[in-house]
């Protein structure tokens, strides 16, 4: 195992720098770190111009339900010390409101407009905001957790008789061999 | 009783000031005398001249004659049927501009020039028609106001140099011979020392090569074309060029007849085809069509040279018949793209799209006078590229008739440009309400694309005058058929065959593919086009336009960089320099020159003695 | 009406519409064998053309698609009337006589001129591009085949293609009396055939098969058919001016077979070039055999 | 032969004939089924054996080859590249997810089955059909096209009304030109 060395430094410049940022080294040439979602384009900034951590990864959105948040994910690279860092923020799931960061990546947004068309996490300022990828959606944003794929499947589209009785896959391999399904894959069984 | 043909340049003189005075007055009585004078002036050429007429006078006690010779009056004729058809056109084109008046008095005044070139048969009243025809066309070209000090300089420059050269040739020649009537001219020629021979010969053709826009001397062309308005460039590309060919005819045929001068006609004929093909290669880039007709122009000219310098019999029969087709087909061209600037507001191909279905007419005479240009047959142009061609085959210029074929070949590149970026492509929604041209526009357009078709496959209604007129140059037997083309080794083209074979193959698959499911047919917009499922906004312009040769362009792109940059630039940047020294004396202002030529006159009946050592 | 001249049109038309379309069915077996499929049967060329012709609509942009397929081949059985099909006027004689070689050259872009029309009105940006590059292209070809027909003509004095004929007759085939003219001919006739590597214009997934893109049915029918027939006449003339004509039906198959297979056995092997390189190549050595082919004529004749 | 089929003159035998022995594919390669059409058309499976070939643009096409799931933005695509296809035409549905939405099934943006929104002759399952399932289908395609039974084309031009109330369930905001039907 190496020394880390980079990664702790990494993690130390952000945390000395802002106040409320807090994270881990998770392994090796992976930095994550948590923050709020006010300072996210100065944690970014940051990470770009002074810890050259110039390309721009990922950036994704997590819906917790349970706990009414969700949770975006900017994911970097830096070319030079070869470390990805996770910076993570929450917002508020009822006024999903956060801070446009296409002037420092330009290539964010793409991903800014999937979010908000996927989730409906509105990013001020963001340039083209309408219609990306669905065409004529009316219903909620697809990917929130409250959103019913299967329940809005069937209202809008044809189910093919004969769908019904077939049975689940699950069900079918535990009768033959006559396992108990466990507990944690229930929650996901069909029925 | 008055001379006719002094009546003819009287009926000229006279429309040119009662259309000046009738355009101050109103445009509609300007138009009507316009259109009376031009029709009736065509119609006394033609019909006023039951017999050879002639009239003779002295300048300053030199003899002048007037009088239509064979070979001249085919040129007369040419501008006679060009004219007034382009002045019919004109009254609609230019409704609405200013300065009429002005514009028609100089339309006139360069008719008249042309007219009077033809009918001179002396030397100086053929210089004095020449600057009349030059000074009134350089009026037109800065007419419009735009580009004044590029195109208008440039044009006086190249005119003036074309002038003085045919002056001093003129003056050498009165020197040597004695007279200035040009047969004498011709009659004492041998007998001059070859040197002067030379001398002269040189002179005269650069002087009339500049009017027909040869390569070096084309520079003035492309942009006094496409300059000066459309009604005008039909006459000035149509017409007012092949007086540089009548000339250059007379020449090569009369005067430098003997066999001593055999490298001057080579170099005239390869100046002609490199001239075809780098204005070719150049029209295929352009992006305005004004420019590109304008290239085009000097292309087709440079196969007329061609024809006129190799000097056979087959030779000069298809120059003279290629120099009324490219009247024919060059001045409908330039009318039709008129039409299109008049009915849209502009001739950039990038921009203005889909007309065909707003204007059928139009785009019919394009297609048509198209067709002839590219020299497809059964049309008109077809007979004079292939007496050209048999013509250079008989008289061995093998690597001459590649040079011009290529060109010939590489003209439809910028044929079919011309049609499609216009009137063919995608039909958007801000060219939706342009109609047809008006009435007088179309009629000229329709009756040029009706002799284009009729020629192609009877050229013979044009070799009887044609081969009348090579009689004065001394071709006395020329065979021609009404519609069989013969050449050297006996091999023909039936033009009748093939027009009827055509036609008929055309008419059979028409009635076939348009009587099949005939109810299941239909007409849908050029918005439903398959583009892979995505459905273009009205908005959108899918049109092909930008850079339309790209791969033309990247192939010729070495031949075009040394020719361009090398040649042209320094000839381009030299003669800038020139012009900045020259500017001086060409104040741009017409009066300024009058007086600068009256000047010349006076100097030159004070010192006549002295210069011309009578 | 001269009822044995509308005869001998019909049968030789029908006779290359015939041919050519085998020969298509044919280079698409030799295709697909060379690629080592079973390939379809050498008919399927008529089986499309007849599917194509039993669509039962048909749509079009404007009068100029209308009439492009029409322009194609009337200019496609022109050039086949003006062609001797066998020596000494064994065939029917058609037109024979009324045309020679430079009206010939002239005739062919006849039908590419309206086809270009009929594809640029139809507004499909493809098209538009695809003639873009298939004039560019004929530009490049025109030049070494033109120079390997002038050297003939300066060199035999004569432009009829019936006169060529009969010269072969007397001195044997042009092939190897002009051999450097032969070499250029061929070389742009490759062009001419479009087949790869000269294909370019026609790139199916890059272009969506460019010009004929928004041609269907019927217009699409013409079209093939045009082309079966043009490619025969082309066959055939290229058989009479170089390889001395032929003076049996089973002679003239034979020739034109071998002369046919030459573009298509060269295109299976190569790869697509793009067009300024196609231009650049035809001006290329095309251009110097051609050259050297007028030198070798003029050299003859003085 | 042909007095077996009474309803059909020799003229439609031969036309159909025509049409059966000379299908123009035009692939819609959107799903994941497009990756098994370049091994049936190539030397391994060879299926220009029985006519079938590429097709570049709906006009030339025949045959509609609807690769796998529909998303419902996909869809408006395929209506309109059906639209501009000549009659005759065909469909054929390739896949699971063309027949009932295949692991899809309950996907907010993919269609369920693809036969409500345009006419379906053939439809080829499994998820993916290998190249032999998808010549066994064209095969049966072109029994169907000489029996006639292929009408596919005509069953949508005369239940337009139909097909244009389930299409528009889908396509919201409809702006599509009428097209070729």
């Amino acid at each position: 195992m190496s020394e880390q060395i980079k990664e702790k430094e990494t993690l130390e410049a952000l945390t000395k720098t802002f106040e409320k940022v807090n994270g881990i080294v998770q392994r090796d040439k992976r930095v994550i770190v948590e923050t709020d979602a006010e300072i996210i384009p100065g944690v970014l900034l940051y990470a770009k111009e002074r810890l050259k951590f110039t390309h721009f990864s990922h950036m994704s959105c997590v819906d917790w339900i349970e706990n009414n948040q969700f949770e975006l994910v900017y994911i970097l690279w830096s070319p030079e010390d070869k470390i990805q860092l996770i910076i993570k923020c929450v917002i508020n799931r009822e006024k999903p409101i956060i801070q446009n960061i296409d002037n420092i990546w330009r290539q964010a947004n793409t991903y800014e407009r999937e979010i908000r068309e996927m989730f409906g996490v509105e990013f001020e300022g963001l340039i083209g905001a309408k219609e990306f990828i669905l065409e004529d959606w009316d219903d909620i944003p697809p990917m929130r957790k409250d959103f019913d794929t299967k329940e809005y499947s069937s209202k809008h589209f044809f189910d093919r008789p004969g769908r019904e009785d077939a049975k689940d896959v699950r069900t079918v391999i535990t009768e033959r061999s006559g396992e108990e399904i466990p507990d944690f894959a229930k929650k996901y069984s069909r029925d | 009783m008055m001379n006719s043909l002094f009546l003819l340049l009287f009926i000229l003189f006279g429309s040119a000031i009662l259309s000046y005075i009738g355009h101050r007055i109103s445009e509609t009585l300007g138009n009507i005398i316009v259109v009376v004078g031009a029709f009736s002036a065509s119609i006394w050429f033609f019909v006023g001249f039951e017999t050879p007429a002639e009239f003779s006078y002295k300048i300053a006690d030199f003899d002048a004659l007037w009088s239509f010779s064979s070979y001249s009056w085919i040129f007369a004729a040419l501008v006679s049927i060009l004219s007034p058809l382009a002045l019919l056109y004109s009254t609609s084109y230019m409704k609405g501009k200013e300065r009429l008046g002005t514009f028609y008095f100089n339309f006139f005044l360069s008719i008249l020039g042309m007219i009077g070139i033809t009918m001179s048969q002396d030397f100086i009243s053929l210089f004095i028609f020449w600057e009349i025809m030059t000074w009134s066309s350089y009026l037109i070209v800065i007419y419009l106001g735009k580009d004044v000090e590029k195109v208008g300089i440039k044009y006086m420059i190249f005119s003036a140099i074309g002038a003085y050269a045919l002056l001093m040739g003129i003056v050498l020649i009165n020197r040597e011979v004695g007279s200035l009537l040009i047969e004498d001219a011709f009659a004492y020629f041998p007998q001059i020392q070859f040197s002067t021979q030379l001398l002269i010969g040189i002179l005269l053709l650069i002087g009339f090569s500049i009017k027909s826009a040869m390569m070096p001397l084309h520079v003035w062309a492309p942009g006094a074309y496409s300059n000066s308005p459309m009604s005008y460039t039909a006459v000035f590309s149509g017409a007012l060029s092949k007086m540089g060919i009548y000339g250059l005819g007379l020449v090569f045929i009369r005067l430098l007849s003997s066999g001593e001068f055999t490298l001057i006609n080579e170099i005239f004929a390869w100046a002609g085809a490199i001239t075809t093909l780098m204005a070719t290669f150049y029209a295929i880039i352009q992006d305005d069509a004004k420019k590109l007709l304008a290239y085009s122009s000097i292309g087709q000219l440079g196969y007329i040279i061609v024809g006129v310098a190799i000097g056979t019999e087959l030779s000069i029969m298809a120059a003279i018949y290629l120099a009324i087709l490219h009247a024919a087909f060059k001045g409908n061209l330039f009318m039709a793209i008129g039409a299109v600037e008049k009915q849209t507001g502009s001739t950039d191909m990038t921009l203005v799209t889909g007309l065909i279905r707003k204007m059928p007419l139009t785009f019919f005479s394009t297609l048509v006078s198209i067709i002839a240009l590219a020299a497809v047959p059964p049309l008109g142009g077809f007979v004079g590229k292939w007496m050209l061609y048999q013509s250079l085959l008989a008289s061995e210029h093998f690597f001459l008739i590649i040079v011009i074929f290529t060109a010939s070949t590489a003209a439809f590149l910028y044929s079919f440009k011309i049609l499609y970026s216009l009137f063919l492509g995608q039909e958007e929604p801000e060219f939706k309400n342009i109609k047809e041209a008006p009435l007088p526009m179309l009629i000229p357009m329709i009756l040029l694309s009706l002799f284009l078709i009729v020629t192609g496959t009877f050229p013979g209604i044009l070799f009887e005058p044609i081969a009348n007129g090579m009689k004065y140059l001394g071709f006395n037997d020329v065979n021609w058929n009404m519609s069989l083309l013969v050449n050297a080794w006996g091999d023909e083209v039936n033009l009748q065959h093939v027009s009827m074979y055509i036609g008929t193959i055309f008419i059979v698959a028409f009635i076939f593919i348009s009587l099949k499911n005939r109810k299941r047919t239909r007409y849908v917009t050029t918005k439903d086009i398959s583009t892979s499922g995505e459905i273009p906004l009205p908005h959108e312009n899918l049109s092909f336009k930008l850079n339309f040769y790209k791969p033309f362009e990247r192939a010729i792109s070495p031949v075009m960089k040394k020719t361009m940059d090398s040649i042209y630039d320094e000839i381009g940047n030299g003669l800038n320099a020139l012009f900045q020294f020259i500017r001086y004396i060409y104040s741009g202002n017409g009066q300024g020159y009058a007086l600068y030529v009256i000047i010349f006159f006076v100097l030159l009946l004070l010192l006549k003695n002295q210069i011309f050592g009578l | 009406m001269n009822w044995s001249l509308i005869l001998g049109i019909t049968i030789t038309i029908i006779t290359a519409f015939t041919v050519g379309m085998f020969y298509g069915g044919i280079s698409r077996k030799v295709t697909a064998r060379i690629q080592n499929r079973v390939g379809p049967p050498i008919w399927q060329n008529f089986l499309d053309v007849l599917k194509l012709y039993s669509k039962e609509s048909a749509i079009h942009h404007g009068w100029m698609q209308h009439l492009g397929p029409l322009w194609a081949i009337t200019a496609s059985t022109a050039t086949l009337m003006f062609v001797p099909i066998l020596n000494n006027g064994q065939f029917y004689q058609n037109l024979n006589f009324s045309g020679d070689l430079i009206f010939l050259m002239y005739m062919m872009v006849f039908g590419q001129l309206g086809m270009a029309l009929g594809a640029g009105q139809t507004g499909n940006p493809n098209s538009a591009i695809g003639v873009s590059r298939g004039l560019s292209q004929m530009v490049g070809y025109k030049v070494p085949w033109l120079l390997a027909l002038v050297a003939i003509m300066v060199q035999y004095k004569a432009t009829s293609i019936t006169g060529l004929i009969e010269l072969q007759n007397q001195i044997g085939w042009l092939m190897f009396a002009s051999p450097f003219a032969f070499i250029a001919g061929l070389l742009a006739f490759i062009g001419m055939m479009h087949y790869s590597p000269f294909d370019i214009v026609f790139a199916p997934s890059e272009l969506a098969s460019g010009p004929p893109s928004e041609f269907g049915g019927k217009y699409l029918g013409l079209m093939m058919t045009s082309g079966s027939i043009f490619t025969f006449a082309k066959l055939v003339l290229f058989v009479d001016v170089f390889l001395g004509g032929a003076s049996n039906i089973l002679e003239l198959l034979l020739k034109t077979f071998v002369i046919y297979m030459i573009p298509v056995i060269y295109g299976i092997v190569s790869p697509r070039y793009r067009t300024e390189q196609s231009i650049r190549y035809f001006w290329g050595w095309p251009t110097f055999f051609g050259v050297i082919g007028m030198l070798y004529a003029w050299y003859m004749i003085s | 032969m042909i007095e077996k089929k009474d309803s059909l003159a020799i003229g439609e035998y031969i036309k159909n004939f025509a049409r059966k022995h000379s299908l123009f594919v035009l692939a819609y390669g959107t799903g994941c089924g497009a990756i098994e059409i370049p091994p049936t058309m190539t030397s391994r499976y060879d299926a220009e054996r029985f006519g079938i070939r590429g097709a570049a643009t709906p006009r030339q096409a025949d045959v509609l080859l609807i690769t796998g799931y529909l998303a419902t933005k996909t869809l408006k695509r395929v209506i309109r590249v059906y639209e501009q296809m000549q009659d005759p035409k065909y469909v054929i549905g390739f896949g699971s997810c063309t027949i009932n939405g295949g692991m899809y099934w309950d996907s907010y943006n993919t269609i369920n089955s693809l036969d409500k929104y345009i006419p379906v002759d053939v439809f080829i399952n499994g998820c993916m059909p290998r190249p032999e399932a998808v010549i066994s289908g064209f095969v049966k395609l072109q029994e169907y096209i000489q029996e006639g039974k292929a009408d596919g084309w005509r069953k949508y031009q005369n239940n337009i009304e139909e097909y244009r109330e389930n299409q528009k369930r889908i396509i919201k905001n409809w702006r599509m030109p009428d097209y070729n039907l």
